[in-house]
């Protein structure tokens, strides 16, 4: 639970300004003000159905803005979603997974798509990492909720993104996925990445450096450490 | 760059398909029941069988390449899998053009068996006039199916999807029907008319497959 | 399967010898003076429209036992009789095509018989493309082996064909009481009889061997998930 | 209490459906397009198109059939929402009956709108046979659906589902097809032949509906 | 984290004896023994694909127990699935729900099929009590993951089994969401239902007074109230 020091950074790599959402007359967000820096951490923390998903893919450029700014590294994600794409990675509540390829050809897909060079040997090598090395061979739908887990999660291990967005990462994972997953996303911080993450588990997130937000009533606010217990 | 990924889209596609050898032979035995239905359904004599090969030959395209659509986008479906594609930098134009490309292949590949298997059923005598026809098959099944590829996508996730997918097809392809038709019975007749109908067909597949693209970079937006 | 690994050589060796005994009398035979040399063809086209319709008879009667009794070896027999049945149903529907050409003036006309015989080998490729498309091959094999069990109605209509209706094809012509069409002939009857049991054997043969390939890639995938999950 | 299960069943996907109106005049349209396809690929004259009647009606039926299958277990597939289906206490046939009927009402209904489109649309002078060519059709559809049904309980989650739901259903269906159009056919002749074909329809019926829930229930079981 | 008194029920709610389970041919459970009393809660721990949910889809009759014996509430449900799925209620993974009906459409179609008789203002009261009274017209596809569970959990205060099997129950709800389902498991237990649920979640489990089990390479070990952080 170490609290992260108030940064500022010259240069953040998410600076979202009034940013806001509606489904059809529903408005979820409204007047959304985030700024992420290199090396941190933001939490999302709100009751269910606050709209943290949806803030989520917003941020991700699934949903597209329609009012506001979102600046991705310096770029105007509204004008240029595509080149924003390329520096964030997406793992929400959905594993985007193949259920007829198996792990490898799901990972090789993937890196084929965001032309990430790498080999069967590496991407083997991140399967075993992320503890499916039984399960190499097998057709993902074949898997169980916690290994399809795992395996969208190894895709961390080969985009290097500055921006990582992860929708309830911990759920599914056994203890030890979690220990992995939270090593990871150390190694991730440190190395300057930024992350923002939805979830209601502040015991998981409590081994991450990590500032702390609440989602309520379609509005973003700082919260303390202290009150994440209460807020998620 | 571009096209390597419109590769990749369209090799997870076909390639993963006919690897595991289903998809292609059973889309051509389709197409034969298809033939058995016609037959079944309308009993043609000889003389009648030859002045309806060419409505014979597009229905059956077109019911092919219907099938086939739910197909198209069925991998994506599971899991949140075209949300992920749809992360990927890649313009929405080359994801479309994997998708079309896939369909397309398929498409023409049983179009060039179903030909011959046609010709003998139906025991029409034209095999002089095949390579004619063929291209005139794939000269439609261009637009065809871009502008299938891109209902699919239109129709992804929506309630009873085959029929609406069936009810927007069916009409827009109707004048690209026509012309086809009338640019098969033309090359089978000594003095039929040919050349207006190809150039209609040909205006179709440029105005479809120009549009489809933009369309489609449209519709996966949220 | 013990017992198919036995009788594989003795049958392999006894079709040879039936075989060519069979086609040493046919090329012995004088030609039948309506039919000139096409009605060779005979040969070939009358034991495998029989094999045909019996490997489907087979496929049935395997896919029932399967259902019934959960047998593993039934399912087994009914693939492998699938392919065979498809490989005789194709050159029935070969053999019949050309010697149509000359006898009918065509290669094909939309008679009863010919028409189902195609329905048969559309459902042959119908039980062989079901079986892999669903991804659990014990679903696979249990709808497969229902579909075989619906699929059998087309035999009696292939069969009952001629009868039923008034066909372009030969009406059978080796049961007794039948007056109509051609007879074959005492010196024709006899190569015919002993190509018709060489058929039956090959039919067993390529059976058993079907079935010896199918159970060992079985055997192979067993073995390699029990790869898979060892040490756990 | 069986039967209120089924009807809750049916109740879900008919009801359901018909009070967004979506699909019931999607299923109409999508018939209405086939017969302009008909109409575009052959272009009967008035005296064929009394010939081909019976093989138009009973094509345009099985067609909408076939892309409606798809729907019929659509709604089970999100969720594992027909698991759910599963593990209520009702018997497995009544889960059947119940997406069976389901699927009955909407074709029936479809027919009974078609029939008089198609008399108007090829402009045949048939009205005085409507009842009884109506009658011949719902009996054929009785089992046309049990079957489609089974089927589409069948390929649940397969690859290329419609390619392989269509491979199968049209060879199947082929000897009722038969059945049907010659029964239509000997109605609109003066001195057609009638009722053996009825009797082959209705046997037809009566395996496919006997043999159709027992199989789902091996289908289901896992 | 109320240990368990080591109960001696004459008449247990679930006997469970020397189950198993394979996957094709992989052995995913085996020689499975577990006896559940009436107020019972017993928690299955283990790493993912450990076999958690496959035991559960057993123990709901929607795998059929090919070996050993299973009595529910002193039925025999291999011989009658029928009765024993009257008397149980399976909450897993996935949520059961039709995305294109409203909670109250959802819950309608639930009770009728179960027959358990209850009026539309019961089930808005209980949509209510799940906290969805906001969202009661709203299509279900439209839910958020937590709402969706709420709604699939909401079944819990309709039906009264005598067997409850959870499968994760407490992934995607928020701390208030937590509270509640505790709150009415309690209630249930209380009232002498018997609870098995999968988990990998002490921290929450911890509320409830419960017996925890270890499932690994395909065996179910009874652990100790202290042994519980590791296990999961
Ligand atoms: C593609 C075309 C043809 C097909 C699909 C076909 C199919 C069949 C089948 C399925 C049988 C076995 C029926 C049974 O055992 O129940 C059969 C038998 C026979 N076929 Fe063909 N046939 C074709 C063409 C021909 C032609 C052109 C001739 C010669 C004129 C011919 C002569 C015979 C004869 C003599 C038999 C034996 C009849 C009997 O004993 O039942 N077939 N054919
Ligand atoms: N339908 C299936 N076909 C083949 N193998 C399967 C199937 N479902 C599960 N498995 C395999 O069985 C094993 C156990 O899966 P199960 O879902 O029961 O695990 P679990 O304990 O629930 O894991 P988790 O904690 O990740 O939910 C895994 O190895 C999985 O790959
Ligand atoms: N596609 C959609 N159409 C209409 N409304 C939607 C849609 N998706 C979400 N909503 C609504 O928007 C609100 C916010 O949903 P969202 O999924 O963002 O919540 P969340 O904070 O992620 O909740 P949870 O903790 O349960 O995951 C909810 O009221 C939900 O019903
Ligand atoms: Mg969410
Ligand atoms: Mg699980």
């Amino acid at each position: 639970m170490t609290p992260h020091p108030p940064s500022s950074d010259p240069s953040p790599v998410v600076v979202l300004e009034n940013a806001q959402h509606r489904y059809g007359r529903h408005q979820v967000l409204q007047g959304i003000d985030l700024t992420v820096s290199p090396g941190e951490c933001a939490v999302l923390y709100g009751a269910n159905g606050s709209g943290k998903s949806t803030l989520l893919a917003l941020l991700s450029t699934r949903y597209t803005l329609r009012e506001g700014r979102y600046l991705l590294d310096g770029i105007d994600v509204r004008q240029e979603p595509h080149e924003a794409r390329a520096r964030l990675l997406f793992i929400g509540h959905h594993t985007h997974l193949y259920g007829h390829l198996t792990p490898l050809e799901n990972l090789q897909f993937f890196t084929s798509l965001r032309t990430i060079p790498t080999t069967d040997q590496q991407l083997r090598h991140v399967i075993n990492t992320v503890g499916l090395n039984k399960a190499v061979d097998k057709p993902v739908q074949w898997f169980s909720a916690g290994m399809r887990k795992r395996l969208a999660l190894a895709r961390l291990l080969l985009a290097h993104p500055k921006l990582l967005l992860l929708d309830e990462p911990y759920s599914a994972l056994d203890t030890q996925g979690v220990g992995w997953l939270n090593a990871m996303l150390t190694t991730f911080l440190h190395n300057g990445g930024s992350l923002i993450m939805a979830s209601h588990d502040p015991e998981r997130v409590a081994a991450l450096p990590h500032r702390p937000w609440q989602l309520a009533r379609g509005r973003l606010h700082p919260i303390s450490n202290a009150q994440e217990s209460e807020a998620c | 760059m571009l096209i390597q990924a419109i590769y990749r889209i369209a090799w997870k596609d076909v390639v993963g398909d006919l690897r595991r050898r289903a998809t292609l032979s059973s889309m051509l035995f389709f197409a034969i029941s298809v033939l058995v239905v016609f037959q079944a359904a309308f009993e043609p004599d000889r003389q009648e069988a030859l002045r309806l090969l060419p409505g014979l030959l597009w229905a059956t395209t077109l019911f092919t390449t219907l099938v086939g659509l739910g197909r198209v986008f069925q991998a994506e479906e599971e899991d949140g899998a075209f949300e992920g594609l749809l992360l990927a930098s890649v313009p929405r134009g080359v994801i479309f053009f994997g998708k079309w490309l896939g369909n397309l292949l398929l498409t023409l590949l049983v179009e060039l068996l179903i030909l011959p298997l046609i010709l003998v059923l139906f025991n029409v005598d034209a095999w002089k006039h095949v390579p004619a026809i063929l291209a005139i098959l794939a000269l439609g099944t261009l637009g065809l199916t871009g502008l299938g590829t891109l209902l699919a996508a239109m129709t992804r996730g929506a309630r009873s999807r085959e029929t609406l997918l069936a009810l927007l097809l069916l009409p827009l392809t109707a004048p690209m029907l026509i012309a086809g038709v009338q640019a098969i019975a033309g090359i089978l007749q000594a003095d039929g008319i040919v050349a207006p109908w190809i150039k209609l067909l040909t205006i179709f597949d440029l105005v479809y497959l120009a549009l489809a693209p933009w369309a489609f970079g449209w519709l996966v937006e949220e | 399967m013990n017992i198919l690994k036995k009788i594989q050589l003795p049958t392999g060796i006894l079709t040879w010898i039936t075989l060519i005994a069979g086609v040493w009398l046919v090329f012995n035979v004088p030609d039948d003076f309506q039919q000139g040399g096409a009605v060779k063809i005979l040969y070939i086209h009358v034991p495998s429209a029989k094999m045909a319709l019996l490997s489907y008879l087979v496929v049935t009667v395997a896919s029932i036992l399967h259902l019934w009794k959960r047998s593993e070896t039934a399912d087994i027999l009914a693939e492998a009789a699938t392919s065979v049945g498809a490989a005789f149903t194709a050159m029935t529907l070969a053999s019949g095509s050309i010697w149509g050409k000359p006898m009918w003036g065509t290669w094909w006309a939309w008679d009863a018989r010919l028409t189902s015989m195609l329905v048969l080998l559309i459902l042959f490729k119908g039980l062989m493309v079901l079986r892999h498309s669903l991804d659990d091959p014990v679903k696979g094999a249990r709808a497969t082996a229902i579909l075989a069990i619906i699929g059998a109605v087309d035999l009696p209509i292939i069969h009952y064909s001629v009868v039923w209706w008034r066909t372009l094809h030969q009406p059978p012509s080796l049961s007794a009481g039948s007056n109509a069409g051609i007879h074959i002939a005492g010196p024709l009857l006899t190569p015919l009889l002993i190509l018709t049991v060489a058929f039956m054997l090959l039919t067993l043969y390529m059976t058993t061997v079907k079935a010896r390939q199918i159970e060992a890639r079985r055997r192979l995938d067993a073995l390699e998930t029990a790869r898979m999950h060892a040490d756990e």
